[in-house]
């Protein structure tokens, strides 16, 4: 082999063992950003008990309004409180262990159930379910997905950063959505608002103004 | 986010109603809620008085709430008097201590050597304590004193009614108020303010006769600036301009009044009538040459005072914390009557006492009955003056002349007679020889620290009380006080409190007692008011209109009586209180001032309002004091400078404010500062004005007159 | 011992005299370091800048250092863009004094900040309309041009250089150096204007207001050209300084006389539109809010008239005579007072553009706002002067910043 | 979805205070505080790191004793609307975290987007905004008081005055709940106008012309606002800032003192 041959080899090879390292980095980079970070970044939580929607949902007359009602006042009651749930459940009902929790652990000594709310949103922000919910006439469903029909809840993912929910951020750790209820971000709120042509009072952005959604 | 701010936590808005004892008005207030926790004060709509508004210290209530400050069990003394070293200890053992401490006084027949003291007398909480010294066997329930006892006794003399004063504010329109601090926390803080902004929409005019240009002097129509402690004289020269130029309402004079002209007396003798009086001694020049205020003004002033409809005269100074002389309020009361202004729209009116507590008679047994026989420590009632109900001001000077205090066990609820007492060192050393005291203060306060006992009572945001007539409110009112979240720390009502001490001594101090709670005792003495009180959150009767003129008046004459025997003016000279110190050693005149950005009475100020305080006034630990920029200039102090104000009672470190809106030869200090540091948002700064002035006995009352003492200011 | 990292053919003083020397400067920098953590973790209650005093010392330390440091950009535009051969004898200095001038302006307004975490928001969040805006993105983006001017000169370094890569890259990057340059100059014409936007949009406070053209009021204008005049002045100034400190000389005759003429007459014109705008501001823009000149220089205890004189006479037209004129600058001791009195007056600009602005009432009721600094406010200020000095010896000693050394000592 | 509700005709709330009206009392300053989670330090003498979104200055007409007479002027942030919406705060900040609505007329804000630049404080005239130099601390159970609506800030950033925007959001889900878009005068009104015992200050849309605040200054919208009612002047008004707080005096030289005059005649002097 002539050292030119000699040469080319050399940096062929080279280049093949460079080829392979940027792939092997790409590869273990891609992993590290998709699958590990997010394990670390999350915690996982459980509910005190599981909840099923569903099976709720078919005993009441109003919907999701029947137990997650607006106060007279226009504001939102979110989560139901123990009063609520006494009624029916003052003792077992059924026969699942989840119920059974509720009631020996919540409902006799009368001790609220510290349910995690997957769709808390930080302090700084203001939210009305009463604009969207009553003057919009949306359904729940577009920004919570169809919980009415879900049969049990979901392992409750907290930011360990922020203290968030995964469900602000969204499943998908690239921010790319499908359903217009996979993400809850200030992003969210106002690509539906810019589309809708509302709250955009904004000098500075033209869109929406801080106080639309901010406390 | 930012894990160390707090994140309040979101739930169900309500709202409560009740009523804020922190400042003297008595602001009705909304406490908005988020479920259990008490999140903002408001005024209560509809509320007599304030009606939908609050003054600044009541807004910021839940700061008292939730504040530092609140004694969250009861508490025994541990350390000296006043170190603030404590040991928690129950509530049983408390009580089983006072009760074994007073059953043994009583034993040894002393029962007079209990006292209470408190900041007021009317209401259930008052009628408890009074109750139960009673037949515990001792006269001595003191009060502290304020502008209405003065007023009180005004009319009693004047009108000879028990009687408290009332003033038809709104319909007034002419106020000469000659020292009152109308915008500055007299009277009904809120209601004053309402009056106020009626009077500017009917055209009325306001008049404030003042040494300082306060708030209430800056919003009034009129300033006069006078010569500090000479209100009185000035009322009586307005007097003489009204009755030389015949300008009295002869109706009422002629008819309803008596010792206008002038009178014999009980002994005989013909005295000068309050006409002949006036007209002699108190020519506008005269008068111009005590108070400093033009005779021109003087005359202008009496002319349109006696055109007006409906004029009002006000009188004691400030806030009213002090009562003063009472010729100031009788001269007062005198120009009113002159222009027949008495139980008239626009005037002032006796308003009956409230009578709605209404127990049965107590028993009582000898030990009772001998201690009640005995003279009242204070010496209220006695010979000497026989027209007063207490005298708190006099009590430290009797107790620390006496080798051994006369004074035994104390109790002390609702007031901080360690703060606000005049000559505090005086009357700490008078609290610190008490053997026994003590506290039912529900947050820690000067007079708590010289207690051997706290029984914290409940915060004003967590009880029951029914809370009669706002100071100087017209009709009959009770409004409620009622808990506004459950009791957050270990505390009882005071009223529980009393009947547990009862209860705890046997025999027929507790048969006097047969109610189970002080809840149970406060629906019970309202019977069928109870239901309506709850509702609305008070009682109030609008429509009340005084006694006419006819039937009015129940002194001897059955008249108004301008000048009677109980009290007659000297002939001679002018009336004004004198003053501690000599002229030569204090050139200068020290005047406490009042301000609704300070609370100046038993409750500390808040930080919210000590906020608000300019820092002309407060800067880092420094009180300033306000005199006038050439006063100022002749003691070679320049604004913002260090000086020393010395007064017989002492000399603090100051800060000097060179003003132009206060008479020469004045210094001014503000009311509120200078608590003890129990916390450090607002205790431990600036200097307690009280310190610096001694009382002064009234000659014919015996309250506290002084309304000044003489100063000096050097440069530090 | 380290003689195998210096200059060829270069004469520097012992490493333990070196040593000595940088452990001093390294104890105020530490000094500084010190304040700057407690600004970040205890919070900006450290300094004693308040509700009126929003801006204060280091963010006039911060524009001054821009306007100063002003000599890299505009000496780099001579060079590159207008020819000027000469100024190659200088550029190195010139680049590295606005390496250390930009580096640290970064720095400092870094720690201005009270969510230092936040900081990336003006890039993510940016609003268009703020000058503050057009700051950051230049000022980064310069930042980043003036490291990209300075890495091959650290690249000559003699032990870097035998690295063929390293020395590749430091010839083929100072090939294309022209275009870095021209891009610096870009870049800085607008952040040095938009520093002077930021006082001159302020419409609230009539002191700093100037009408102007288009978005930019004619303080943005007016900053760009000073910085371009008085940056050149600084460097120097420290061209002058370190000669005095190495007692050699590092820079030709001809190349400061060059320097030194071009930024004269940048001054002189510079004077000319100052005064104008003065003028124009005392008599129509400031009267249209209610204000007289004097408004804004009496009834308070430090800012008089004296300081516009200040400005305008001693830190203007006598240093643009000076420089001007032939006689003027060939005199070494005129040509330094000029240079001095040149970097007072861009820094007494710069001072009264931060802080007159917030000390003079605007509500008629209102009253002077005096403020001096906190000692962690002083620290932190000087903490980038000590960085300075000890970058600027470490690159004397150990790179070739000066090209004409040699040939003028040895 | 129904999107009606982005369509209401624009509002200008503002504020109107009658200056002879106010006793410089402190209820409005204390409302405030308590309404809005304001924090509160130890020592707050030192007035210049002293948060108070509602700052009531005393005024003097700066004539020597007897002549001596003072005013009080509340000044919550002015809401400017500049030209535009252009107010000097909002069109400085470089993070976009304040912002002019221009279907309320408030300058709204974000707490948790600010960094602390304090390029708006230097911007405000008024000197409204106020920088948290500290952390805020509650003392123990204090906390208990603060309010859910409000979001409570954080060390490092500005804050103002929003005009209790938090009421008119609440108002609005009663509106919503109940099916309506426009709410009346009297169920949005900040909490300093609710507390001021003298009723100094009113608050309404100066827009409509039956709300009080309309018709108190006859605000003449084509000239940026200017107030026609005769004793009506806004602070600063030489400036352009356009703000939306109207004052009322009857006194010649409190109203002189609402702005600076090159003749300096009626200046007035700060009380110190």
């Amino acid at each position: 082999m002539s050292a030119l041959e000699e040469k080319s080899k050399a940096v062929s090879d080279g280049g093949g063992f460079a080829l392979l390292f940027f792939v092997v980095g790409l590869v273990a980079s891609l992993i590290v950003g998709w699958v590990v970070f997010p394990k670390i970044l999350y915690s996982q939580k459980r509910q005190p008990f599981d909840f099923n929607h569903k099976l709720h949902n078919e005993l009441v007359d109003e919907g999701c309004e029947s137990c997650h009602f607006f106060r007279e006042d226009g504001s939102y009651a979110g989560v139901p409180k123990l009063a609520q749930c006494v009624d029916c459940h003052e003792s077992v009902q059924g026969d699942t262990e989840d119920e059974a929790i509720f009631v020996n652990d919540y409902v006799t000594p009368g001790i609220e159930v510290p349910w995690l709310v997957y769709s808390k949103q930080p302090d700084c922000v203001f939210f009305s379910h009463a604009a969207h919910v009553k003057s919009a006439e949306m359904d729940c469903k577009t920004c919570h997905g169809d919980i009415g029909n879900s049969s049990t809840l979901k392992v409750y993912e907290e930011n360990r950063i922020t203290g968030y929910s995964r469900d602000i951020w969204g499943k998908n750790i690239a921010g790319f959505k499908k359903n217009t209820w996979d993400r809850m971000k200030m992003d969210d709120c106002s690509e539906c608002h810019v589309k809708l042509g509302v709250h955009q009072n904004s000098v500075q952005t033209g869109k929406g103004a801080c106080f639309v959604c901010h406390q | 986010m930012w894990p160390w701010t707090p994140v309040p936590k979101n739930g169900e808005a309500n709202v409560v109603n009740s009523v804020s004892t922190l400042c003297g008005g008595c602001c009705g207030i909304s406490v908005r809620k988020i479920d259990n926790r008490a999140v903002k004060i408001e005024g209560m709509p509809g509320y007599p008085g304030s009606d939908g508004k609050a003054c600044p210290l009541c807004l910021s209530g839940l700061q008292k709430l939730y504040g530092p400050t609140a004694v969250s069990s009861p508490l025994k003394r541990v350390g000296e008097r006043g170190q603030g070293k404590w040991k928690k200890i129950s509530w049983d053992a408390a009580i089983a201590e006072i009760a074994e401490k007073l059953g043994r006084m009583r034993e040894d027949g002393r029962p007079q050597g209990l006292a209470c003291i408190m900041d007021r007398e009317c209401g259930t909480v008052p009628a408890l304590f009074q109750r139960f010294l009673q037949v515990y066997g001792s006269p001595n329930f003191m009060k502290t004193a304020s502008v209405d006892d003065a007023y009180e006794l005004t009319l009693k003399l004047m009108h000879g009614v028990a009687a408290r004063p009332g003033f038809d504010l709104e319909s007034a329109d002419y106020v000469l108020s000659l020292g009152s601090g109308i915008l500055d926390g007299w009277g009904s803080t809120v209601r004053m303010f309402r009056a106020r902004a009626r009077w500017q929409e009917n055209n009325a005019k306001v008049v404030q006769v003042e040494p300082r240009l306060s708030n209430s002097a800056a919003k009034a129509d009129q300033w006069i600036p006078i010569e500090a402690g000479t209100e009185g004289v000035l009322a009586l020269g307005i007097a003489h301009v009204i009755i030389k130029e015949g300008l009295y309402n002869k109706a009422f004079v002629d008819e309803f009044g008596v010792g206008f002209e002038d009178w014999v007396g009980k002994d005989g003798k013909k005295h000068d009538g309050f006409k002949t009086i006036v007209l002699k001694h108190y020519s506008p020049s005269t008068v111009a040459g005590i108070t400093r205020v033009d005779p021109d003004i003087i005359t202008e002033t009496a002319k349109a005072f006696a055109a007006a409809s409906y004029p009002l005269a006000l009188c004691g100074r400030g806030e009213g914390r002090t009562p003063g002389a009472l010729h100031d309020f009788m001269a007062v009361h005198a120009l009113n009557a002159l222009v027949g202004n008495v139980n008239e729209k626009g005037g002032v009116w006796a308003v009956p006492l409230p009578d709605y507590v209404q127990w049965p008679e107590a028993k009582l047994d000898m030990a009772a009955e001998r201690g009640l026989a005995t003279d009242r420590v204070d010496g209220a009632g006695t010979e000497r003056y026989p027209l007063a109900k207490s005298l708190l001001t006099r009590l430290p000077e009797i107790i620390n002349a006496a080798e051994e205090s006369p004074v035994e066990a104390l109790f002390v609820s609702g007031a901080n007679p360690c703060y606000t007492l005049p000559d505090t060192a005086v009357a700490k050393a008078a609290f610190s020889k008490i053997p026994f005291i003590v506290s039912f203060a529900s947050h820690m306060d000067e007079t708590a620290m010289m207690a051997d006992l706290v029984l914290p009572d409940h915060g004003h945001l967590e009880r029951y009380e029914d809370i009669p007539a706002p100071s100087g409110m017209n009709t009959p009112v009770i409004g409620l006080c009622r808990p506004v979240v459950a009791p957050q720390r270990n505390t009882r009502h005071v009223g529980d409190a009393v009947l547990m001490i009862a209860k705890a001594m046997g025999g027929l101090v507790a048969e006097a007692f047969s109610w189970e709670s002080y809840q149970d005792c406060l629906e019970k003495t309202l019977g069928d008011n109870w239901e309506p009180l709850l509702d609305a959150g008070f009682i109030h009767n609008p429509k009340f209109t005084p006694d006419a003129w006819a039937k009015a008046f129940q002194t001897p004459s059955g008249k108004f009586a301008f000048m009677s025997d109980a009290c007659s003016y000297e002939a001679e000279g002018a009336p004004i209180a004198e003053i501690e110190g000599k002229a030569d050693a204090y050139p200068l005149t020290l005047i406490p001032y009042d301000s609704l950005r300070l609370a100046g009475g038993p409750v500390t100020t808040t930080p919210f309002v000590i906020k608000t305080v300019e820092d002309n006034v407060l800067k880092g630990k420094d009180i300033f004091v306000e005199v006038n920029r050439k006063t100022g200039g002749k003691c070679g102090l320049a604004e913002g400078v260090y000086a020393h104000l010395s007064t017989p009672k002492g000399t603090v470190k100051v800060r000097v404010h060179m003003s132009d809106g206060i008479v020469p030869g004045v210094v001014a200090m503000p009311r509120g500062l200078g608590h003890a540091e129990i916390e450090s948002y607002v205790g431990g700064k600036g200097i307690n004005v009280n310190e610096l002035i001694g009382p002064v006995e009234d000659p014919v009352s015996g309250m506290d007159a002084a309304w000044g003492i003489r100063a000096n200011l050097t440069i530090a | 011992m380290d003689s195998a990292l210096i200059p060829q053919g270069v004469r520097r003083c012992s490493l333990g005299k070196f040593a000595f020397f940088i452990g001093i400067v390294g104890a105020v920098l530490l000094w500084g370091v010190y304040a700057m953590l407690l600004c970040w973790l205890k919070g900006l209650n450290q300094t004693n800048m308040n509700d009126y005093y929003g801006f204060a010392l280091w963010i006039w330390a911060d524009l001054a250092v821009i306007a100063l440091g002003g000599g890299a950009f505009f000496t780099g535009f001579l060079k590159y863009i207008v020819g000027k051969d000469e100024l190659k004898n200088i550029i190195n200095y010139a680049v590295l004094i606005g390496f250390i001038c930009y580096s640290s302006a970064l720095l400092i307004l870094a720690i201005d900040i009270g969510q230092p975490l936040r900081g990336w928001f003006i890039f993510w969040h940016a609003n268009v309309h703020s000058m503050l805006t057009e700051v950051a993105f230049c000022l980064s983006c310069y930042f980043a041009v003036l490291s990209i001017e300075y890495l091959p000169l650290v690249l000559e370094n003699r032990q870097l250089n035998k690295v063929p890569f390293f020395h590749n890259l430091a010839h083929n990057m100072h090939e294309i150096m022209a275009v870095f340059a021209a891009t610096g100059a870009f870049l800085s014409f607008f952040h040095q204007g938009s520093l002077g936007g930021v006082a001159g949009v302020l419409f609230g406070r009539p002191f700093s207001f100037r009408e102007g053209a288009f978005i930019w009021p004619w303080t943005f204008f007016l900053f760009t050209w000073s910085a371009a005049a008085y940056g050149p002045c600084f460097t120097l100034a420290l061209t002058k300084l370190i000669e005095k400190v190495t007692r050699k000389k590092l820079v030709g005759d001809k190349c400061v006389d060059l320097l030194a003429k071009i930024s004269g007459w940048m001054i002189f014109t510079y004077i000319i539109a100052k005064i104008a705008d003065t003028y124009y501001w005392a008599t129509v823009t400031a009267p249209e809010g209610g204000f007289t000149l004097m408004d804004f220089y009496s009834n308070n205890p430090m800012y008089g008239i004296w300081i516009l004189v200040l400005e305008i006479v001693i830190g203007g037209i006598i240093p643009a005579l000076i420089l001007i004129t032939k006689k003027g600058r060939r005199s070494p001791f005129l040509l330094v007072t000029a240079v001095i009195f040149g970097c007072i007056g861009v820094s007494v600009n710069r001072w009264v553009m931060v802080l007159q602005v917030m000390a003079v009432p605007v509500m008629p009721f209102d009253t002077w706002a005096m403020y001096y600094p906190s000692w962690q406010e002083v620290a932190t200020t000087i903490l980038p002067v000590a960085y300075g000095v000890i970058l600027v010896a470490l690159s004397y000693r150990y790179l070739p910043i000066f090209p004409q050394e040699k040939e003028l000592n040895y | 979805m129904k999107q009606s509700q982005g369509h209401n005709r624009p509002k200008k709330y503002g504020m109107v205070i009658d200056l002879d009206k106010c006793t410089g009392c402190g209820s409005c300053m204390v409302a405030c505080m308590a309404e809005n989670n304001v924090p509160f330090k130890k020592d707050e003498t030192n007035k210049r790191d002293s948060i108070t979104w509602m700052k009531v200055y005393k005024l003097t007409n700066g004539k020597p004793f007897p002549e001596n007479d003072v005013c009080y002027l509340p000044r919550p942030c002015m809401h400017c609307e500049g030209h535009h919406g252009h107010s000097p705060c909002v069109s400085v900040c470089p993070a976009t975290a304040t912002d002019y609505s221009t279907d309320t007329g408030i300058v709204s804000q974000i707490y948790t987007r600010c960094f602390g630049c304090r390029y708006c404080m230097a911007a405000c005239p008024y000197h409204a905004r106020y920088f948290n130099w500290w952390d805020p601390v509650w003392p123990a159970g204090m906390e208990q008081m603060l309010s859910p609506d409000v979001s409570v800030r954080m060390r490092g950033i500005v804050e103002k005055c929003s005009f209790c925007f938090h009421r008119y959001q609440r108002a609005m889900d009663k509106a919503h709940l109940e099916g309506r878009h426009e709410l009346a005068e009297d169920e949005y009104q900040t909490s300093c106008t609710q507390a001021c015992p003298s009723g100094a200050i009113t608050f309404g849309d100066l827009n409509n012309p039956e709300h009080k605040v309309h018709q108190m200054v006859k605000p003449d919208n084509a000239h940026g606002g200017r107030p026609q009612a005769p004793n009506a002047f806004r602070l600063l008004e030489r400036l352009g800032t356009n703000p939306k707080v109207y004052y009322l005096s009857t006194r010649e030289w409190v109203r002189k003192a609402g702005d600076n005059s090159i003749k300096g005649e009626g200046k007035a002097h700060a009380k110190h």
